[in-house]
């Protein structure tokens, strides 16, 4: 390779984010903007890399239980740090700052966000200077969760001390500079504007990074970033550009930067309301178990609504190289794909129209509107403000009329849609709409939290202040059943056949869940930065280390 | 004085007459006048001669360019179905320019008559009733000092449904945001009116009225408000213009209507990304917007002359 | 007063006009004047009669457009003011001519302080140093009479009753000893026991400064205790000038005559009913073309209605323009 | 003056509470919740834990006069003790933005510079135009300079910002690569390199922003220069002797500013709280943009403090636009 | 006409009408403009009465407040035998119809945007419950009477010259056929050979409908011409009251005297001969008037009394009231 040489060689980088990080730990914020910014600063023991596979970072090797490092009966891990670790101030990293992190994380006044990654963890003990061992309450089949990633990065005991519990909120100076064993040290943070970045001198790898001084952007618009990136070239690297394909193409024809992709695992999904949000139901039956919904109860209605609709053309209008049309809920990594699940991919309109004859929703009253037993299919169709949801909806819209059901669009400031306030009738958890469409995805690489989220119990009820993430309200024993095997078995093959026969269960066989697109992730770099390798498991920043400049656009 | 006729009235001077017999002199104001009359008749007669849903999506006939495009020999995509070209959806340009128009037009009117009722109403009230007077316009300032987009957000809360019950889901959205930028424009009026009204009650026909014996309330209907008419029309076509630039700003922080209703604004907004490839979709709904408010204003320059009766008299 | 003596300003045919929407209107018809070194010349009409317009013209004070000064010429100095370049006139105007206004509430700027306004002139025509303008102007203000003028220099126009903003508006005209003053009616704003204040005022600036004055008024008691000749105008045009004894004991014109006996007097026999002037006065939208006074007028004739008359002397400084002989009760020859 | 200053200001206090009170139930009524941007994996648990932490647990007559004692007390400690060295704050809780869990006051000192810069620049330079063309328009009125300045200024008045931005961005930074798209804040100026950096990258904001105060402030001031060129002590002063541009550039403009400077001093509010969409478009990062980012997180404590520092603005620039007048105008004395 | 015994139709004792001055940080009322300090008189039924003075002496206000148009300090008025002194103005809206008053200007009294007839209408409107023929008939026969052509109801004000303005406000002033009619300064805008036609009207109407007038004015002439009994006003009060022919004659007051002297002579030979009394200085601040008599500052003949005691008002002679010292003296010894 060209780019070995010493630390500092290639200068100046520029990044930048249209979403403003606030905060440099990733245990105040989840905001993604948030975790992959301090990516550059404090890291986890362990990483995923861009295939969903482990590398380790701080950490000498994975722990497994063929090296010994996770017990046989899954409840404890134990972590080695890499020898001779600096922190940036140049102190040791000792085993005595992981069990820290965990204590700052799990003190439950503290309003830690990644407190699900401590999820069953009993107690985190340093066996001596550079071995941690992690204990669980039972059997944990997958035991990667604390130190793992982005999300879970390892800070510094002694720069951290006196921000236990509430005081967490109130060390500015901390959260804004972590002391970290990243590649580059904070010198100025500008919350939601700006991080100046220089390259960490104790940086384990003498000759990374390759940029002396790092310039991290914040605010503004996807389009603004591109542009930044692939037509005038102010910035080197431009994160998730959610623009219309047409929109990126023509950007880059400037031939300034280049477009990268990769996928994930967010979905683009319409979820199906289960249960009646009609506002003439008192509060309390309205939208819950109480009261099942007029139509979309009926299996046939669901399906016909998902024939209807024509996957690629939503693609290529929407997202271009980065997505796909998928039927399934889990769309990777590949061990857990139900490669099966493919019937949805063709749009059949005539299908769906014969399909919803048979089922005896018939226009009996010549208005272009199905209906049977009085109840017209008349739905209203919600989701968060955003162009491409919109040109979705607006397509959608076109194909339902197709085929007899009137739909109604709304859309709802996405802060407010995903706010979660209990007192909004807005939000995507009461769901007081017939149809809502957005996209969600699974931390890491292992979708049991993820499948697990469609328990009966874990539907979003007024007694429950309207949390809870089984949005649809499905419940099913048998599916409840699975998701407690998939809970108590650590063997690989039978973790996926058990997956994939839950995403099974949601999608091809109830239609409950109705997957869209499979939405990668695009970002740009400069064409004169090298090094690039988009992650979709980590933070993108994850490799920013080995990042360097090619070309003699310095 | 000639007494042919001497108790045939004479046909009454109405003095909107002379209004417009001045009105007309200001270029200016007539040429605004006229587009404006065009741009109604554009998007209120339009959609009936040219009867293409806005809303109709074909795909396959996607981001073709306006007619002229093609008939200087390019090679662009055109087509006569569609003079003005479609969007990336394949939705007619004409279409949703005319729809989009629609409501723009339709806000700026009804929140420009809402500020201006508003405004007249509290500017009156505070300037005739010296009681009222400090009251109200503390209740000013305060109005001016909240700021609009929480304000929107809360009403969008407290309001969406029961307005979406009643009015149906666009009208009630509309109902909304018009009430949302009538309710936080209105204050620069009432100032203005309120000043009038004070040095109004200090002439003398208002004392002679109260010589007469006219209670307040004809008092206003009667001397007040027609003296603030030109003002308050000056306002009005300020407000007018300043309603449908809200509405776009609006778009633009996606507070506005829903996707699937289109206004001048969010028009202009969702084309922004493609401006360079596609120039004509910024240009049409920027075009309508910036002559429309050009119009109006102007159109306010001649009423401001026409209706003060020094300029007039003359 | 010799009749002989040169006269410092010379007024000939004067004709101004002014372009409005609804067509021209002939604000001033012909108007010649002039006046002599020293003499107070009165000049009254009723509103409208284009008085001020006459009086602005020389010194080019009309906002153009509208106004149009069409022909004629104000020698001064020997100079035509209707024909010099704008340097000159501004050396004329406040220099040369002094102009005092009829509204003393609105004519002075109310946020300078008198005294800066005061001294503006002074600095500009007289190019004298800030420290000698302000002496100056002090002694401008004593001169009109107002009390504690160093002190009064720094205060502001609202801060004058309306009396003694017409004093300072008379301090600001004579701030450069102008040979002629111009002033448009300077009392009608004030009240009776001001206006005496005012007029003893100038009596005694005109013993003292000795310059000419041409006082324009409606109020014909005024012009009866200080002027020396008269000039009574009607629609734009001069219908009678004559010695201010002439004129009141011996009045040729119609309007004259009739306009003297409309007015009550407190001294005298009461008269059970006022004489009025029945009629409007007319609107000049068209260079006359007949008598403007015919159709109020109680002696006229055809002749009236067919030609505009001249003015015809009289003997003695005295013309009329009027077709009627009132001495001989008969109209004039044609 | 001085009395009706206090006077005003007195009156000003309960009308401030009173909007901090309006702006506090405001957001408390608004939708949305600071958890908005956590990713959807948090399970709800967590969420609830960390609202929690953030003090919402607690009903809104118990926030309220917290935040009050927060803003009106506490704050002014921190300042002192800053200044001072002294301890009167002795570690009481500032105001914590939700978002950035760091002191409020402090996020909008740093974004001061940028915000004044810009934004202040922009309306400096704006009324700096502005005032030729309105004097110029007047005094030629219906000249084509004249109807040029209003059709020019017009056009500024109706073109939205995110379109005009936009525009200037795709001309100046992507075509002819001139100038810079995005806004670096950290920029400081030291010597005539960085100076004439600075200049190219504020030229364009503030060229946006100032397109819409010229075409206000010109319209004002020419409708308020024609109002003065009629009066009576013009003709005094021509009567006078003095040229014309003592006439005009002393006696009618100096009347003539006096509605003017209150117009001008009554939209500076206006512009700090309404240059948001300009703020995002060039990525300034101004106050603008730190209250519409603190909206859509809903951090309640950022929006709050902003928007009542705005309202103080407002109704501070409202006493000094009338005090304003009071000493231009030497006929007004306010007792 | 003098001789025949007389009533008083109105009938004004002690008015005090006194506009409060707010000032200080509270907007105290720290003082009172007395605009019209403590004035009685009496008119006579069919009788015009003259009330002069210099501007600012409060005529006006006198005026309006005997109409009750203001809310007056205290006194008592009463006219054609009710006392509407503490009447509410509700009730007094019903009385309106025998009490009307003719402005000043008539351009600012007649509301620009109603034509001529709705101007007359407008008492018939809101007292009388005549079917619109009747109301356009009776408008037509008050324009007869006031000498407007009925042609023209349909025009608007402006159309009209300034003595056909008065005329009109004359009209609306007879729709009610009032007993009293207060006429403020009703010729002082108009050119002196309009003035005439409108002092004639007044005359013919008070002959025909046997009205009674308070005629407001500042013109000396025309009040000696047309009121029966004049009264003096200096600063709030009456200084001097008496039948017409004395008054000019033989006035007594030296504020009289020099109002008398002031007036210019339209006859060369007297006005040279004349001696003026010029007074000197202004008049002083109606919230600040001087302590004992008010004409103390410029009096040509004051005397020590004058600066501290206030002068009585009272009756020197039968039918003639003057307020000064040195006629109180003489009245003292001679009793
Ligand atoms: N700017 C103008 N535009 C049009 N006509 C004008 C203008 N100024 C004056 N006039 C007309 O010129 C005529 C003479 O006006 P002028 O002011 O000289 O009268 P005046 O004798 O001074 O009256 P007054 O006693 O009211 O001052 C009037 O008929 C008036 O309408
Ligand atoms: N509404 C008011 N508030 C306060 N002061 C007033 C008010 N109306 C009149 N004044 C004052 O009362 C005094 C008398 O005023 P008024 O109008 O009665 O005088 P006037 O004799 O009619 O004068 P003019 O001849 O100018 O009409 C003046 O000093 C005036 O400033
Ligand atoms: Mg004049
Ligand atoms: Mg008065
Ligand atoms: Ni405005």
């Amino acid at each position: 390779d060209a780019h070995e040489g010493e630390r500092g060689r290639d200068g100046q980088l520029n990044i930048i984010y249209w979403q403003a990080p606030s905060i440099l730990n990733p245990y105040l914020s989840g905001g993604t903007k948030d975790i992959e910014a301090s990516s550059l600063i404090i890291e986890p023991l362990a990483r995923y890399d861009q295939t969903g596979a482990m590398v380790p970072y701080l950490a000498e090797e994975i722990p497994t239980v063929g090296n010994g490092g996770v017990s046989e009966d899954l409840t404890t891990i134990t972590w080695k740090l890499k020898e001779g670790l600096l922190w940036s101030d140049g102190t040791p990293v000792t085993s005595a700052d992981v069990v820290f992190t965990a204590q700052y994380c799990m003190d439950p006044e503290g309003g830690c966000a990644q407190l699900s990654k401590f999820d069953g963890v009993e107690t985190v003990e340093a066996l001596d200077d550079l071995t941690v061992k992690v204990t669980f309450g039972a059997a944990q089949p997958n035991p990667y969760q604390p130190f793992m990633g982005g999300q879970s990065p390892i800070i510094q005991a002694a720069q951290f001390a006196e921000c236990l519990g509430a005081k967490a909120p109130e060390c500015t100076d901390a959260n804004f500079g972590p002391i970290g064993t990243g590649p580059f040290v904070v010198t100025d943070f500008r919350t939601n504007d700006v991080i100046e970045l220089v390259a960490n001198d104790n940086y384990r790898d003498p000759s990374k990074p390759a940029f002396a001084t790092v310039t991290f952007k914040g605010g503004g618009d996807a389009t603004a970033a591109g542009r930044a990136v692939l037509e005038t070239g102010e910035f080197d690297y431009a994160w998730n550009l959610q623009l219309a394909p047409d929109v990126i193409a023509s950007m880059a024809e400037a031939g300034v930067g280049t477009p990268v992709s990769a996928f994930g695992t967010l979905v683009e999904r319409l979820e199906m309301n289960m249960t009646d949000p009609s506002p003439s139901l008192e509060e309390g039956v309205r939208a819950t178990a109480a009261a099942p919904h007029p139509f979309l109860s009926d299996e046939a209605v669901r399906r016909a609504l998902s024939m209807a609709i024509d996957r690629d053309l939503l693609v290529e209008v929407g997202y271009g190289q980065a997505g796909r049309p998928t039927c399934n809920l889990v769309p990777g990594p590949e061990i857990y794909a139900s490669t099966e699940n493919t019937g949805c991919l063709v749009q059949d309109i005539e299908g769906a129209n014969a399909l919803l004859d048979d089922a005896g929703w018939v226009d009996s009253n010549g208005d272009g509107i199905r209906e049977k037993d009085g109840v017209e299919l008349r739905i209203l169709y919600q989701t968060s403000t955003n162009a491409v949801r919109q040109d979705f909806q607006a397509l959608i819209k076109e194909w339902w009329g197709e085929i007899g059901v009137e739909t109604e669009l709304r859309n709802i400031d996405s802060s407010v849609f995903f706010g979660g306030d209990p007192g909004s009738p807005d939000t995507f958890q009461r769901f007081y709409a017939d149809v809502e469409m957005y996209a969600n995805n699974f931390d890491g690489t292992d979708p049991q939290a993820y499948l697990g989220q469609y328990t009966c119990d874990k539907a979003p009820k007024p007694e429950s202040q309207w949390q809870g993430e089984n949005i649809n309200r499905f419940c099913d024993p048998a599916y409840d059943a699975l998701v407690a095997e998939l809970g108590a078995t650590a063997d690989q093959a039978e973790r996926s056949r058990i997956a994939i026969a839950l995403n099974d269960m949601l999608t091809k066989d109830t239609m409950t869940i109705v997957p869209l697109v499979d939405r990668g992730r695009v970002s740009a770099h400069a064409n004169s930065l090298a090094g690039v390798v988009l992650n979709t498991w980590d933070s993108e920043l994850w490799n920013a280390a080995d990042w360097y400049r090619v070309g003699d656009n310095r | 004085m000639t007494d042919a006729t001497l108790n045939a009235v004479e046909k009454p001077r109405n003095q909107w007459w002379d209004v417009w017999a001045q009105f007309r002199t200001h270029k200016g104001a007539v040429a605004g006048l006229c587009f404006l009359i065009f741009i109604t008749l554009f998007v209120t007669l339009g959609p009936v001669l040219w009867d293409v849903d806005p809303g109709k999506l074909n795909i396959r006939n996607k981001n073709v360019r306006p007619i002229y495009m093609g008939l200087f020999g390019g090679d662009a995509k055109v087509a006569w179905a569609n003079p003005m070209g479609t969007d990336n959806l394949g939705r007619d340009i004409m279409a949703n320019i005319m729809a989009g128009g629609r409501v723009s037009l339709a806000v700026g009117w009804t929140a420009m008559i809402l500020a201006v009722f508003l405004g007249t109403l509290i500017g009156v009230l505070a300037g005739y009733f010296k009681r009222l007077d400090g009251l109200l316009m503390r209740f000013t300032d305060l109005v001016l000092a909240l700021p609009l987009l929480p304000l929107l957000l809360v009403m969008m809360l407290l309001f969406r449904d029961p307005l979406r019950a009643t009015f149906g889901p666009e009208n009630g959205i509309f109902i909304l945001i018009v009430t949302g930028i009538g309710i936080t424009s209105w204050m620069q009026t009432a100032r203005i009116v309120r000043g009038d009204v004070m040095a109004l009650k200090e002439r003398e026909f208002v004392l002679a009225a109260r010589s007469i014996g006219t209670p307040a309330r004809r008092m206003i209907t009667r001397h007040l408000l027609p003296n603030v008419m030109s003002p308050i029309m000056v306002s009005a076509t300020l407000g007018l213009a300043t309603a449908i630039i809200t509405e776009s700003a609006l778009s633009f922080l996606g507070l506005g209507f829903p996707s699937d209703f289109p206004t001048w604004g969010k028009i202009l907004f969702d084309s922004v990304d493609r401006m360079t490839a596609f120039p004509e979709r910024v240009i049409w709904p920027g075009l309508a917007i910036s002559l429309t408010v050009l119009a109006v204003n102007y159109i306010g320059d001649g009423l401001r002359d026409a209706l003060d009766p020094r300029i007039r008299g003359q | 007063m010799p009749d002989g003596a040169l006269p410092v300003l010379d007024v000939r045919d004067l004709k101004t006009v002014f372009k409005t929407r609804s067509g021209e209107v002939h604000a001033v018809n012909d108007v010649s004047f002039s006046l002599r070194p020293g003499e107070l010349l009165g000049v009254v009409g009723e509103s409208g009669s284009g008085k001020s317009v006459t009086m602005m013209s020389l010194l080019g004070l009309l906002p153009s457009p509208p106004a149009d000064v069409r022909n004629g010429s104000v020698m001064f100095d020997d100079k035509d003011l209707l024909n010099v370049d704008a340097e000159t006139l501004r050396k004329v105007r406040g220099g040369k001519i002094g102009f005092v206004f009829q509204d003393p509430m609105t004519s002075l700027n109310p946020v300078f302080t008198v005294g800066i306004q005061i001294m503006e002139p002074l600095r500009k025509h007289m190019s004298m140093s800030k420290k000698q303008a302000a002496v100056r102007s002090q002694e401008l203000l004593e001169l009109v009479g107002i009390p504690d003028a160093k002190r009064r220099l720094d205060d502001y126009p609202h801060q004058f009753s309306g009396g003694m903003r017409q004093r300072v508006m008379i301090a600001i005209a004579l701030a450069c000893d102008p040979q002629v003053l111009i002033a448009d009616e300077p009392t009608t704003a004030l009240d009776v026991t001001i206006q005496a204040q005012i007029l003893e005022l100038m009596k005694e600036l005109r013993t003292k400064l000795g310059m000419a004055v041409i006082w324009i008024t409606h109020d014909l008691g005024v012009i009866a205790g200080i002027a020396d000749r008269v000039m009574v105008m009607y629609g734009g045009q001069v219908v009678e000038h004559a010695p201010v004894a002439n004129l009141f004991n011996d009045p040729q014109h119609p309007y004259t005559r009739a306009l003297l006996k409309t007015i009550p007097t407190i001294h005298g026999e009461r008269a059970a009913r006022l004489t009025v002037i029945e009629g409007q006065p007319p609107i000049m939208t068209a260079a006359p073309a007949s008598c403007p006074f015919r159709d109020r007028c109680d002696v006229a004739f055809d002749r009236c209605e067919n030609e505009n008359p001249q003015r015809y002397d009289l003997g003695a400084g005295h013309d009329a323009a009027c077709f009627y002989n009132a001495r001989t009760g008969a109209p004039r020859d044609a | 003056m001085l009395i009706y200053t206090i006077r005003r200001l007195l009156i000003s206090i309960p009308t401030l509470l009173f909007i901090a009170f309006v702006i506090f139930m405001l957001l408390e009524l608004a939708p949305g919740d600071p958890m908005a941007q956590m990713p959807l994996t948090i399970p709800p648990e967590v969420k609830e834990k960390m609202r929690l932490a953030l003090g919402l647990g607690e009903p809104w007559w118990v926030r309220f006069p917290l935040w009050l004692k927060q803003f009106f007390i506490v704050e002014p400690q921190y300042w002192i003790d800053n200044a001072f060295g002294t301890n009167f704050a002795d570690g009481a809780q500032r105001i914590i933005s939700f978002q950035s869990r760091s002191p409020v006051f402090e996020i909008i000192a740093e974004r001061m510079p940028q915000t004044l810069w810009v934004v202040g620049m922009s309306y400096v330079v704006g009324v700096l135009i502005a005032l030729p063309i309105g004097i110029i328009s007047a005094y030629r009125q219906y000249s084509v300079f004249d109807q040029a300045g209003t059709f020019v200024s017009m056009i500024g008045f109706s073109v939205p910002p995110f379109f005009s931005g936009v525009l200037l961005i795709v001309i100046f930074s992507v075509q002819l690569k001139w100038l810079p798209s995005i806004y670096d804040t950290t920029h400081v100026v030291s010597d005539w390199d960085s100076f004439v950096f600075q200049l190219r990258q504020m030229v364009m904001p503030v060229m946006v922003l100032a397109l819409q105060t010229t075409a206000q402030v010109s319209r004002y001031m020419r409708a308020s220069m024609l109002d003065n060129l009629t009066q009576d002590y013009v003709r005094t002063a021509r009567a006078k002797g003095m040229t014309e541009s003592v006439v005009v550039l002393k006696h009618v403009l100096r009347n003539s500013m006096i509605p003017v400077v209150t117009v001008i001093a009554l939209g500076i509010p206006a512009i700090f709280g309404g240059a948001i969409i300009t703020e995002q478009i060039f990525k300034v990062n101004g106050l603008g943009q730190l209250l519409i980012i603190a909206l859509q997180g809903n951090d309640i404590p950022m929006v709050m403090t902003i928007t009542f520092l705005l309202a103080v603005l407002i109704v501070m620039m409202n006493l000094i636009a009338d005090v304003l007048y009071g000493i231009l105008d030497p006929r007004i004395r306010y007792d | 006409m003098l001789d025949t015994p007389q009533t008083p139709l109105v009938s004004v004792r002690d008015l005090k009408m006194h506009f409060p001055i707010h000032a200080g940080l509270l907007r105290r009322r720290v003082g009172e403009v007395k605009a019209v300090d403590g004035v009685s008189f009496d008119v006579m039924e069919g009788e015009t009465l003259g009330l002069v003075g210099e501007s600012g002496c409060g005529k006006s206000t006198c005026g309006r407040a005997v109409l009750r148009l203001y809310d007056i300090t205290s006194g008592e008025i009463t006219i054609d035998g009710a006392e509407i002194g503490d009447t509410s103005q509700s009730k007094l809206r019903k009385m309106r119809p025998t009490m009307q008053m003719v402005f000043q200007d008539p351009q600012a009294s007649l509301n620009p945007r109603m034509t001529v007839e709705a101007i007359i209408k407008e008492p018939l409107d809101e007292h009388t419950k005549l079917s619109e023929a009747e109301k356009r008939e009776k408008v037509g026969e008050l324009m007869d009477a006031v000498g407007l052509n009925r042609q023209f109801a349909k025009r608007y004000p402006q159309a009209f010259s300034g003595g056909q303005r008065q005329r009109i406000g004359i009209a609306r002033a007879l729709a009610l056929n009032p007993k009293f009619i207060v006429c403020d300064e009703p010729i002082a805008a108009l050119d002196v050979s309009i003035q005439a036609q409108v002092v004639n009207l007044l005359e013919d109407l008070q002959e025909q409908l046997g009205l009674t007038y308070l005629f407001i004015s500042h013109d000396l002439s025309m009040v000696r011409h047309i009121a029966t009994r004049v009264a003096v006003m200096y600063l709030g009060k009456i200084v001097e009251l008496a039948p017409r022919e004395e008054l000019y004659a033989e006035p007594l007051h030296p504020y009289t005297k020099a109002l008398l002297s002031a007036v210019p002579e339209p006859d060369p030979s007297l006005a040279t001969s004349n001696e003026r009394i010029v007074l000197q200085g202004d008049v002083p601040s109606p919230a600040n008037p001087p302590e004992g008599c008010n004409f103390c500052t410029r009096c040509p003949s004051v005397m020590d009394i004058c600066k501290t005691v206030e002068p009585e008002y009272f009756e020197v002679a039968p039918g003639r009231f003057t307020a000064c010292h040195l006629y109180q003296n003489t009245n003292d010894t001679a009793d």
